[in-house]
């Protein structure tokens, strides 16, 4: 790798890349949110945007998460592309409306007659000791919905290519940021690239062949990090990061899977009903005779994300836990 | 806004030919409803037409509308086609939602109807959008948002409000008082005499009009209209009106009280506007006659239509979930 | 059966009689929702219950969702038992964050110095060509969150016993009651007895030994005609009704597919992420070779609810697709 | 309402001692948090004192307030033990939330204190479900809400003030207007000058008091309470203040125009509060030192007893889920 020649991307800025890039390329773009305009936000995600683009194409709302979405998908239908903010992955539960009933369904609804193509992007997950309320990973409710589409990107460049392309997407697209990721630096693709990932496929972060983990958001780092530690065991693991929730790429997780007989998913969001849950049933479902063992979730325990550091990191799934999880799936299997 | 009718005879043949359409295809939906053609269920804006037909012939032919549940009067008097509108709420594939929408879901985007909508409130926030759109591009369009009062007290109307002030959006809040929201009085809504004072506290202009008087609702849109013209920002529209079927058609309407019930102290907005053509405007009865044989026509053309067509495909289930 | 003794029980008159017994069993439980007052609701769910307790227990609202949500939980916090009514599934969007940020949390956040007991109930999923805004099934997010409880009753029995439990549970609880299933009827227990469900527990609601399948809220009446025409066949369905949707009682779904080695899961909500997910990844992980074929999710097409009747008729799970997916389970199996 | 003083002088010294506690309170939360001992973010209300102190003092004991994520001020000045909130600023088991909560999560029910909250807006709704239980209980209770005017934008404040005018719950809605949502200004939220205006839009009384001024606080809750005891239904009180440190602990403040990093421009109003004592109700510096002496002692225990305890157990993580 060139270490020396590209600049680093940190992931923050990998948002604001994206978001001014796209906004150059089309001026049907827009961005409206909570402090999104002159002080550019409140991880500096946007910042230079309102200068570059303007008042009338960078907007500060007021406080009104549901209102402010509503009128992002009033706005798609009649042309343009409005990318929304919205903080905190925990305020969506304040426009789940706007989401779910308009965005998700008024194409549907309208016969095919319009497109929503919204970008929604909010900092979730936990990490960072932001407590109950502010530290949701919530991507299961929306990949519960048809008419959406669900992003989570694991790394600066992964924000960078996914969000592009939602941005182009003609439909309501999710973007889950992580913000415990948000300092995270990589190599960045260089400036004059249109650099672009597809929605709906997933990657294979590392591969390996005795256990297939995976990995969403900030745990993709964690998983490779358990990876590294495995291997000094001998074990080789595979870890797939589905950077899209929904729709699934299940093709690449059955490959995997397939190869090694086995399944662990980790993830920070709930067990019941998560997203750990749709690839255990679908793995399952489709290929009942694949797994040799088990297949197990890593998930925090079912309770809000507590505050204090040292709960919150006993809350989360470790490295140490999936490292622990890992080597008793293949222990049992000798 | 002054109270002197600004209606030319053109318009005023076009809006009473409108009345006519939105009272004809609610009457016999009605009809069809309890003989069993129309599945689901269906709300009706009989007794209100002058608000829906006041106020979408007083915009121009870009301009959006967003509706409510309560949306065949609007979504027709902006130019949706009452054929494909009847086959919608017939559940046909002809229909505007190729069946899966229903009443509550008609929308004809080549007229500016940006759909009903069978979420309270949303109407706001969506024509904000329309309006946004409107003022980044530049195009001169207005964007005007139906809603109820029982709708004025949810929250996404309030931040709509909020944001459109604050933006100076070109949207008008048009709010149907009809005395009722669901099955409950305007007093479990609404603890203010006049919605229209609302404005004030977003710092815009609000009107109370005579919901059944159209020539009072056109010239109060049309205003409204100019002022948008002239970049003035939002304003809000009371139209004090009545509901004369139930919440929905089959409602026993139970709730009602005596008051309520006597429909002998209801004005009727056709009868009151072909009254004021014949004195006002100089509209004769053969004129009236034939814009009214004119809306017949439509309807009936559009019963047949519906009537007609096949069950929808269940193909259509999976079309048009993703772009 | 005494069926000429036993008056027979509405759906939605169960409703009314847990709500009017709990009523008046504790003077804190009051009742709140539009048009849950004099007109007695759109269901007729609430006739009676303001002439009885006049207007101060029983509150008309006015539609504001959220604020109104709030306001229980406010209330919950400080003596009352509120029991909240939002009219139709879907308009939960309208409160989640009253729901999962408030209602949900504020014991665990305030150190366990408060309870929360809500009793939220709504009229969801399909069958009444309500349309894509009025006939969802959104358990699963629900199920997905960790400080509420969700009750899913499919009969008029259920309905009664369950609510009434959940008005004397401590937490906050979601009843999702089912539209079509409003005037369905059953034997009613005696208006004398202080019939409870309790809250946690699944019921067999017909025994079997060749196939398990769960079923959920109006799913359950078709599983059972379907394992009628299995009977037919020779196959004998056993058919479990879950009840309680979080927490779920796994106990007696394992007890089932450890008998019968199979497991189908029928319901109108969406198949990713959903209830049917869950209790499948619980199975697979729990008890791996204990299925005998492949687990079988038998919900609607990943797509809004359509209105015309023909074309809701085709998106549900129907009783013969229940039949078919049984069979092809077994056949595969010999 | 009248500006006159309704002050005593015993709780005139209370008011001291609280505004103390609270200016000390802070500034040695924002020491710890710079040096690492609290972690995740916090909220300060420095320079907003003078509306948590001269609120809560006009409430009677048994009376609530839900609180906002700007909440140490309300939660000390209702009577919260700053040890247990200090300790659950330091993430510990002895703090309000076993250290589960954090600086947005302080609750001492038993005083009456229902919770900071970390949702803009929701305080207000909360605040009228005490208020209800008061209502329906017959108790004698009031409630007031704590919310910003970044919050007033927001749909449930809205839905509160609706519900609250119709149903005339016992609830005082106390805006601090402090001039910033987060990082931006007033005007980017509200279009009006006087928010206070908006409670005409329900119905309801409402007020603009300098809320850098303790005593006109004061006596504008003490005239809402006085009214709310005689059944007049919700008043709203905005307190035009000034946040003086950044949305956060941290935050740079890049977005600050000129004239607001001035600080020479700004009231302080502890200071103000002093001099008045001094002037007005004759009480000596000596009196004065002694309130101040008893807060420092109250705050430096507090700040000890804190850091004097060890990490909560991890057991707490999955208590108090479910009751
Ligand atoms: C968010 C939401 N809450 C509740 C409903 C149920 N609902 C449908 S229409 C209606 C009454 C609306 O009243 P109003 O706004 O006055 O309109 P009207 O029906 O009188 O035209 C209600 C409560 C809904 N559709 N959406
Ligand atoms: C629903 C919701 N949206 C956004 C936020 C993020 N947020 C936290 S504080 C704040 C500003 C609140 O402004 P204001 O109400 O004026 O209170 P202040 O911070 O000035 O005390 C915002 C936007 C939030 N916590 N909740
Ligand atoms: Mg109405
Ligand atoms: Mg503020």
């Amino acid at each position: 790798m060139k270490k020396n020649r590209q600049p680093a991307l940190k992931y923050y800025s990998a948002v604001t890349r994206a978001l001014s890039e796209e906004m150059r390329r089309d001026e049907n773009v827009i961005l409206i949110g909570e402090d999104v305009g002159p002080s550019g936000g409140i991880f500096a995600q946007t910042k230079g945007l309102h200068a570059e683009f303007g008042p009338s194409r960078v907007r500060d709302t007021p406080i009104a998460e549901a209102g402010f979405t509503s009128l992002a998908v009033g706005a798609a239908m009649t042309g343009l592309r409005p990318i929304v903010e919205v903080g905190f992955e925990d305020f969506l539960t304040a426009c789940m409306d706007p989401i779910v009933n308009q965005g998700a369904k008024l194409r549907y609804m309208l016969g095919g007659q319009v497109r929503v193509p919204v970008t929604l992007y909010t900092f979730g997950s936990g990490g960072l000791s932001a407590g109950p309320q502010h530290s949701q990973s919530l991507a299961a409710w929306f990949a519960h919905v048809p008419g959406v589409k669900v992003i989570q990107p694991s790394s600066a460049r992964d924000a960078l290519g996914l969000l592009k392309s939602s941005v182009r997407d003609d439909n309501f697209v999710i973007c889950l940021l992580c913000k415990s990721l948000i300092g995270s630096k990589e190599l960045a693709p260089s400036a004059t690239e249109d650099f672009l990932i597809p929605i709906g496929q997933a990657e294979v972060k590392k591969s390996g062949s005795d256990v297939t983990i995976i990995a969403l958001g900030a745990m993709v780092k964690r998983a490779l990090a358990a990876a590294d530690i495995l291997k000094t065991d001998g074990i080789d693991a595979e870890v797939i990061d589905p950077r899209t929730i929904s729709p699934l790429d299940m093709t690449t997780i059955l490959k995997s899977v397939s190869k090694t007989n086995t399944l662990i998913v980790v993830h920070e969001a709930m067990s019941p009903c998560g997203i750990g849950a749709e690839i255990v049933a679908r793995v399952c479902e489709t290929s009942p005779s694949v797994l040799r063992s088990a297949p197990v979730r890593i998930t925090p325990p079912f309770a809000p994300s507590p505050f204090a550091p040292n709960l919150e990191a006993d809350y989360l799934p470790s490295v140490e836990k999936i490292v622990m999880k890992a080597k008793l799936m293949l222990e049992d299997r000798r | 806004m002054s109270g002197s009718a600004k209606l030319c005879k053109h318009k005023a043949i076009e809006i009473h030919q409108k009345l006519w359409e939105v009272r004809l295809f609610e009457l016999r939906a009605a009809e069809l409803y309890r003989e069993g053609h129309l599945p689901g269920f269906i709300h009706l804006s009989l007794g209100q037409e002058a608000c829906a037909v006041g106020a979408c012939l007083a915009l121009e032919e870009k301009d959006f509308i967003t509706s409510t549940h309560r949306g065949h009067g609007h979504c027709l008097a902006k130019g949706a086609d009452p054929r494909f509108m009847m086959a919608e709420l017939a559940g046909k594939h002809e229909g505007y939602s190729k069946g899966r929408g229903g009443s509550m879901h008609i929308a004809d985007v080549s007229k500016g109807v940006l759909g009903a909508n069978g979420i309270v409130g949303q109407s706001a926030p969506l024509a904000c959008g329309a309006a946004l759109t409107a003022q980044v591009k530049n195009t001169g369009q207005a964007a005007l948002a139906f809603f109820g009062e029982g709708a004025s007290g949810s929250g996404p109307v309030h931040e709509a409000m909020n944001i459109a002030a604050i933006w100076k959006l070109p949207v008008i809040f048009f709010c149907e008082v009809n005395r009722y929201a669901e099955l409950s009085p305007y007093s479990v809504h609404v603890p203010i005499e006049r919605l229209s004072e609302r404005s004030k506290s977003y710092g815009f202009d609000g009107f109370t009009v005579d919901g059944s008087n159209v020539k009072a609702v056109y010239n109060a849109v049309s205003s409204a209209r100019q002022k948008i013209r002239s970049g003035g920002g939002p304003v809000l529209i009371e139209a004090k009106t009545h509901r004369w079927h139930g919440h929905y058609e089959g409602d026993p309407m139970h709730y009602l009280d005596d008051k309520d019930r006597d429909s002998s102290q209801r004005m009727d907005p056709v009868v009151m506007f072909e009254a004021a053509c014949a004195l006002e405007l100089g509209i004769n009865t053969e004129e009236l006659s034939k814009s009214k044989e004119n809306a017949i026509t439509l309807i009936d053309d559009a019963v047949s239509f519906a009537l007609g067509l096949g069950a929808a495909p269940t193909s259509v289930i999976s079309e048009d979930v993703y772009a």
